[in-house]
């Protein structure tokens, strides 16, 4: 019987933490980003998926990702609820660590995938429709996808089921098509179907707080070595190559980002850093179990320039994708998984490898993959936006829109700073050297007595 | 009509807007600003040590319109209730209206405030 | 000899950092709920604990709670300033890291329960006694109801003295009894003693800063990984579970108080959200070690609505309890405690079984947990706030309550907003076509001469 | 051959995310106390390093400082490009994790050190010679006193080369000289060079947002256990030592800098809360390899007692040292690299002993250690700047300085909140009784046709 | 001239922007102000199941000096944009202006508006 | 009495300050406002490369009332410290005032100011 590893076991758990982190991180991120009027509304619309996905992955969702499976496309309900799925002994997926320590892990994962979504209907969701999206949208695309690509057995990726069927092993270690192709393309969609914000176009929509876009970025980055790193699910050299590579993109992609606002826009931009930060993550990701720390920079420095290029040409293209999910994460998750087929080293695969050297076969797999969940996460998440469009609508009442979602949806003000207040620091005496006397501690009820 | 604008103190606004609405006179704004008087601030001292002039301090600009005949009332109303004797206890300031317009139904003049 | 594992200490390291960080989490969430002329007064009520607590933990609380049993009931001053306890060798309470290890996950513990209590009488809150309120508390009610429960030989708790005297058996994995329901009765005390504050139904008090709310809760949420999977000090199959479970109830809990805030109020509300994952991570606290992934659905749900009832109640008894103290640690440690009698099963545990599975006697255990923590701290924290207020006065001055505590307790203001500043984007033109050109650069120096 | 370790391999990984986390956390410190109008640009100083220091470091400045020993004084090129560090196998500094985990690790030092001198220049810098400033300063300072210290063959570290030379044995466990007063002494010299903020010591220049820098503080104190407890490449005894002292140090600290200032400034200011915990954690750095948890009290208590002072005495010398890296790095740093030479027992470093233990040795290297790095540090940091200044100037613009980096720099504004927006809250009823109704759904457009 | 000052629903104050843009009006200052009227507000249900009256809402407070002859058409037009009938529309004051001056050119009185 | 309201650029304000202190005017209030002017803002470049106008502009808005001899000297000062001769340096306006009082005195008319 296999054991259980208390460093692997230490190192998923951190990495689970880690990863539950960058929700409430994405949520400053285009909490940020979004107006004072509705920024209650887009945090929640990210923090409140720990909630509701967790509840739909345990019970349903895991089971149909990870779950015995049928034809290569889908799972099923044998581990619903997590039974059968053991809290003490592995899994079929990690061989030192208990069951449902990956499943927590793998939990991770599915919450954020569709608050990434968020970003390109900021402003004007629904809070309820949005609600039913989500789950409808965890079960029909994530888990699906999911499933493709990381069970045993899925068409897509590599891990050969019980019968030996084999997937037609396309590389995405931690999630580039599953994660962040998936939420990029669902973006697209959703940005065309909402509609633009009113006054689009026509008035500043500026980020409302750039400190937080900040530490939302930072907190993402943290997070972001649970999520690659974590996704070795061991504590050994492949997660440790994972952790280098990642830190390594983000920083090449942040730097390179911010080089092109300052060249194209003539300021080198504080939100470019962060985006840019964000836009390397992304693109690292499928490609952190495959690439070396050089391949790392060379991922890193497309991510930032491709990303900033889609953001700069977004409204060329009139498209409200309000957070541009689809410029960093659709770009940025293709741009990783096609740059997975070309800077492949057997080194880090210990198999495949890239263009660069020479292999094609994997970078051909590669565009599969990218293709398939496009067109897969395009069509069903049309479905699903449409039907609930055209009954219960998706999208607030312009009265709602103006006032703000945080007013309109939550019935909460995001801040309310005191007018005026004591001035607070000690002062040491007046400016005219009298010694300093505070006001005389009559209070308004004695003063009106 | 008049325009009555007082600066008080931070921590008397609650005590005079109060005293206004006891005293009949509930609409009115309140803008937040900084003041500065004729004793120019207080000394304050830095983290480092350092001594420096706070010249501008939060204050509370109250600012409501009144029939003619109700000015002095809510002038001393106002300084009664945000009165304290210390320097820094701030300004009233009365200023001519020629007109009000009640937004809601078009009613102007004295009765629309 | 019992070997160091280091898969276990850097787990309950990581852990013992994560808890750490749960207090700044906490000063958070308490500090966005405040309003703004008392957030930093609020914040510096949670974050100062981790200096005075942990210099009164180390020194002597943990000598009281863990050291050398006396009568069940408390420990002695053997290990005062850590003599005896080894920084290298394992301690009895954790036989693969090193004892100092398990000094410093434990001091993070008894740092974060009284800046728990602090919600109760935030806003009002003299700093100097409040101070001396902390220390008396952390050394008359902590460490003493630590001991109970977690030492060899405490007597609600299941660990075997040296001398072979065992403890009742109340579970209490991760701190329900000592930690929250410790906290939620000191707060109740604490609330009543200090009164009402200026206003207090009458003006709005509302959260000045719900963004920091949501903040703090998710840092409390990541770092509460810490505090119940790290309660294994180990990394195997028991912080596994205790890890999942954890999130799953925090994750329900905050499902069902935003349901009810949606039914009761009309909207799905932010806060709620972020009290919900709290009154969940409260309330399974105690049942992690005990209960497994679906039994964290039910206690999660239990929690979530329990809270709510109880927070919503509040006003009907007229209670200030500021910050919800009561409401969320109170109820749902006490829930948690109860539900663990409950919902207990040996799949888990080990041995002990709840309710459901037929087995009563843990449940009455569980009550007499409750009852006797309720009790001592209780009396306890009464007995301190009375003398404190009959003698030197708990409760700042009328005045200074009303020009804020952050000017009149430390001299400072939270905010300082440039008023006015330079339009701050990157201006391509003038909107009436013209090319834009910047103020030129006369300085007010020169301007002047 | 050595093998991997997943349990130090989890613990090294999970440091270096703690401490790549401790740029961000600097960033809010520094930012929190900044002026609004400078705030990103602060931010952005810290941020940014995460970028342009990590390209610099994996592509030479590793090399440099751990590559194969020249006479003692620095490493060579032999690693550049991470060339022959071995993503899979350890490397000569730690046995149990792969090289590139220790490279990763140590990269994140490499990081924060140059963001740590930026307090010293903050509101001020022009953001183009900056960079170069801190690229220049990274390579030509950081690299080789890390060297001195940490390599094998350093002259100043006890590591010995494979030829044999072993260094003088100055103790620096996670980097007192190396980061703190190396980053104090070149803050010192930015200070001079940079001069005075325009309006400085006449204009108030409080910190704009103190929540900012308690938050900042916060996550420096968690980010640090990574810092020194990493620093021992593994998750044992000595790990856990430096964990224990490092939060020890960080509560005394803070207890010692709030009392001082109570009683010197008449109240107890969060501001020092946060920085007394900084200053702690400073000192303590060097110490955590050497002294044991009732000298970390001792390293704390001076710490924040001379750290206060020094930050005090600041104005009486008429240094815009603008946000206290001299006083808090450089006297903390220095404090520290002494201390363990005083309160150093055999029992942690299993070797060397300190004063109080009756031996001078190790306190006379300590301060060969403290003086050979300020001096290093005085004249290459001078140098640098000296020729920025020339050539193509180290400031801005006085306008640009008065309308703030924000604008001038990055053209973007940090703070962008609603004026007005209607109320948030739920609304039960109009106040004399009504019921409410909020106002009808006709949109400005609607209006205007 | 006339300064006009109108209180409005910050939710309008788009709307009103527009319109006096549209009139010819495009100079003006905003200042975000809180405001009390007839009804005292509304009352809010907090945290705890409290019920408390919130006697302050913000208002945006619009700002401008206009020749005589305009003031009417200012004052219409601020009415007609920012008009919901319901309670809480604001209120416009007309306040007399004794001179205006241009700062960049120092040009005074009708010219300098 | 008068009124004088000036507008000025933020980061002239300090400038201004100063001069109106040195001139003999201490007492003052400053109100952060956004302004619209005739060049209506600018035009600048949102992150996904969109242009929009920006029509509100930060601007600082002074007020200090002064006995009506000064008020032609209190004028002139603010012009001189915080013109720049670009557009957007801002307008003075001047309202008569009937009555000020100091609150803590209840002094009333030019004592009190
Ligand atoms: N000439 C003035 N015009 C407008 N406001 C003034 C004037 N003088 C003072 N103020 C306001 O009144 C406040 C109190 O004035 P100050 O001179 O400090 O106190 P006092 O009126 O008690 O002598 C100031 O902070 C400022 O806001
Ligand atoms: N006397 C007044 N002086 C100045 N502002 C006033 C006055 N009365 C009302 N206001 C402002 O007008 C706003 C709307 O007034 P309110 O009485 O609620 O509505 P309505 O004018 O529709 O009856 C208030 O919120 C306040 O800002
Ligand atoms: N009619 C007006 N009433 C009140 N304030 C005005 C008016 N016109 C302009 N302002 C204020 O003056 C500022 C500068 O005006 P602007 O027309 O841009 O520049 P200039 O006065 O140099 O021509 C505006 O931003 C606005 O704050």
């Amino acid at each position: 019987m296999p054991e259980i590893s208390s460093g692997d076991t230490a190192w998923v758990m951190m990495s689970a933490a880690l990863v539950m982190l960058m929700t409430p991180g994405l949520a400053l991120f285009y909490g940020g980003l979004a107006r004072s009027k509705h920024v209650l509304a887009t945090i929640m619309q990210s923090f409140f998926m720990l909630g509701v996905i967790t509840l739909v992955f345990v019970t349903v969702g895991y089971s149909l990702a990870f779950g015995p499976d049928h034809y290569g496309l889908i799972g099923d309900f044998s581990w619903v609820f997590l039974q059968d799925v053991s809290a003490s002994e592995p899994g079929p997926y990690a061989a030192t660590i208990p069951h449902q320590t990956f499943v927590i892990f793998q939990a991770m994962f599915a919450i954020i995938t569709p608050a990434l979504i968020t970003g390109a209907f900021a402003e004007r969701a629904k809070f309820s429709t949005f609600l039913i999206f989500m789950i409808l949208w965890s079960l029909l695309v994530y888990s699906p996808v999911a499933h493709w690509v990381w069970s045993l057995g899925g068409w897509l990726g590599g891990l050969p089921e019980e019968n030996g069927d084999v997937g037609i092993g396309a590389l995405d270690f931690a999630g580039g098509t599953v994660v962040h192709i998936n939420a990029g393309i669902a973006a697209l969609v959703a940005a065309i179907l909402y509609g633009k914000r009113h006054g689009f176009g026509r008035e500043p929509m500026e980020a409302h707080d750039i400190t937080m876009v900040v530490v939302g970025a930072a907190l993402l980055w943290f997070g972001w070595f649970g999520f690659n790193a974590g996704s070795a699910v061991s504590a050994g050299a492949l997660a440790s190559n994972a952790f280098v590579v990642t830190h390594i993109a983000a920083a090449t992609a942040m730097v390179v980002w911010v080089a092109l606002s300052w060249i194209v826009q003539g300021k080198p931009s504080v939100v470019g850093a962060a985006a840019g930060a964000v836009a390397g993550l992304v693109a690292i990701t499928p490609a952190s179990g495959a690439v070396d720390a050089m391949g790392a920079i060379a991922v890193g420095a497309g991510a930032g320039a491709l990303c900033y290029l889609a953001v700069r040409m977004r409204s060329k293209v009139g498209l409200d994708d309000s957070l541009d999910v689809v410029g960093v994460h659709g770009v940025g998750g293709a741009w990783g998984a096609i740059a997975t087929g070309i800077f492949a080293t057997a080194t880090i695969t210990g198999g495949a490898e890239g263009l660069l050297k020479g292999d094609s076969a994997q970078f051909f797999d590669q565009l599969i993959g990218v293709g398939a969940t496009m067109l897969y996460s395009l069509v069903v998440t049309y479905g699903i936006l449409k039907v609930l469009d055209l009954t219960i609508g998706i999208r607030v009442k312009e009265d709602e829109e103006l006032m703000g979602l945080d007013a309109s949806q939550h019935g909460e003000r995001a801040y309310q700073l005191e007018t005026g207040g004591s001035y607070a620091g000690i002062p040491v005496a007046q400016a005219n050297g009298a010694p300093y006397t505070p006001a005389p501690s009559t209070s308004p009820s004695e003063a009106r007595s | 009509m008049n325009k009555v604008e007082a600066i008080v103190r931070p921590e008397r606004l609650e005590a005079v807007k109060d005293a206004l609405s006891e005293a009949g006179f509930v609409g009115l704004n309140i803008v937040s600003v900084t003041g500065r008087g004729v004793q120019k601030g207080i000394v304050h001292s830095g983290r480092g040590g350092e001594e420096y002039r706070v010249d501008m301090l939060p204050k509370s600009k109250i600012e409501l319109v009144v029939k003619d005949a109700d000015t002095e009332k809510v002038v001393q109303t106002i300084i009664q209730a945000s009165r304290t004797g210390t320097i820094g206890d701030g300004k009233i300031f009365v200023l001519p209206v020629s007109d009000a317009i009640r937004v809601r139904t078009g009613e102007r003049g004295d009765a629309a405030i």
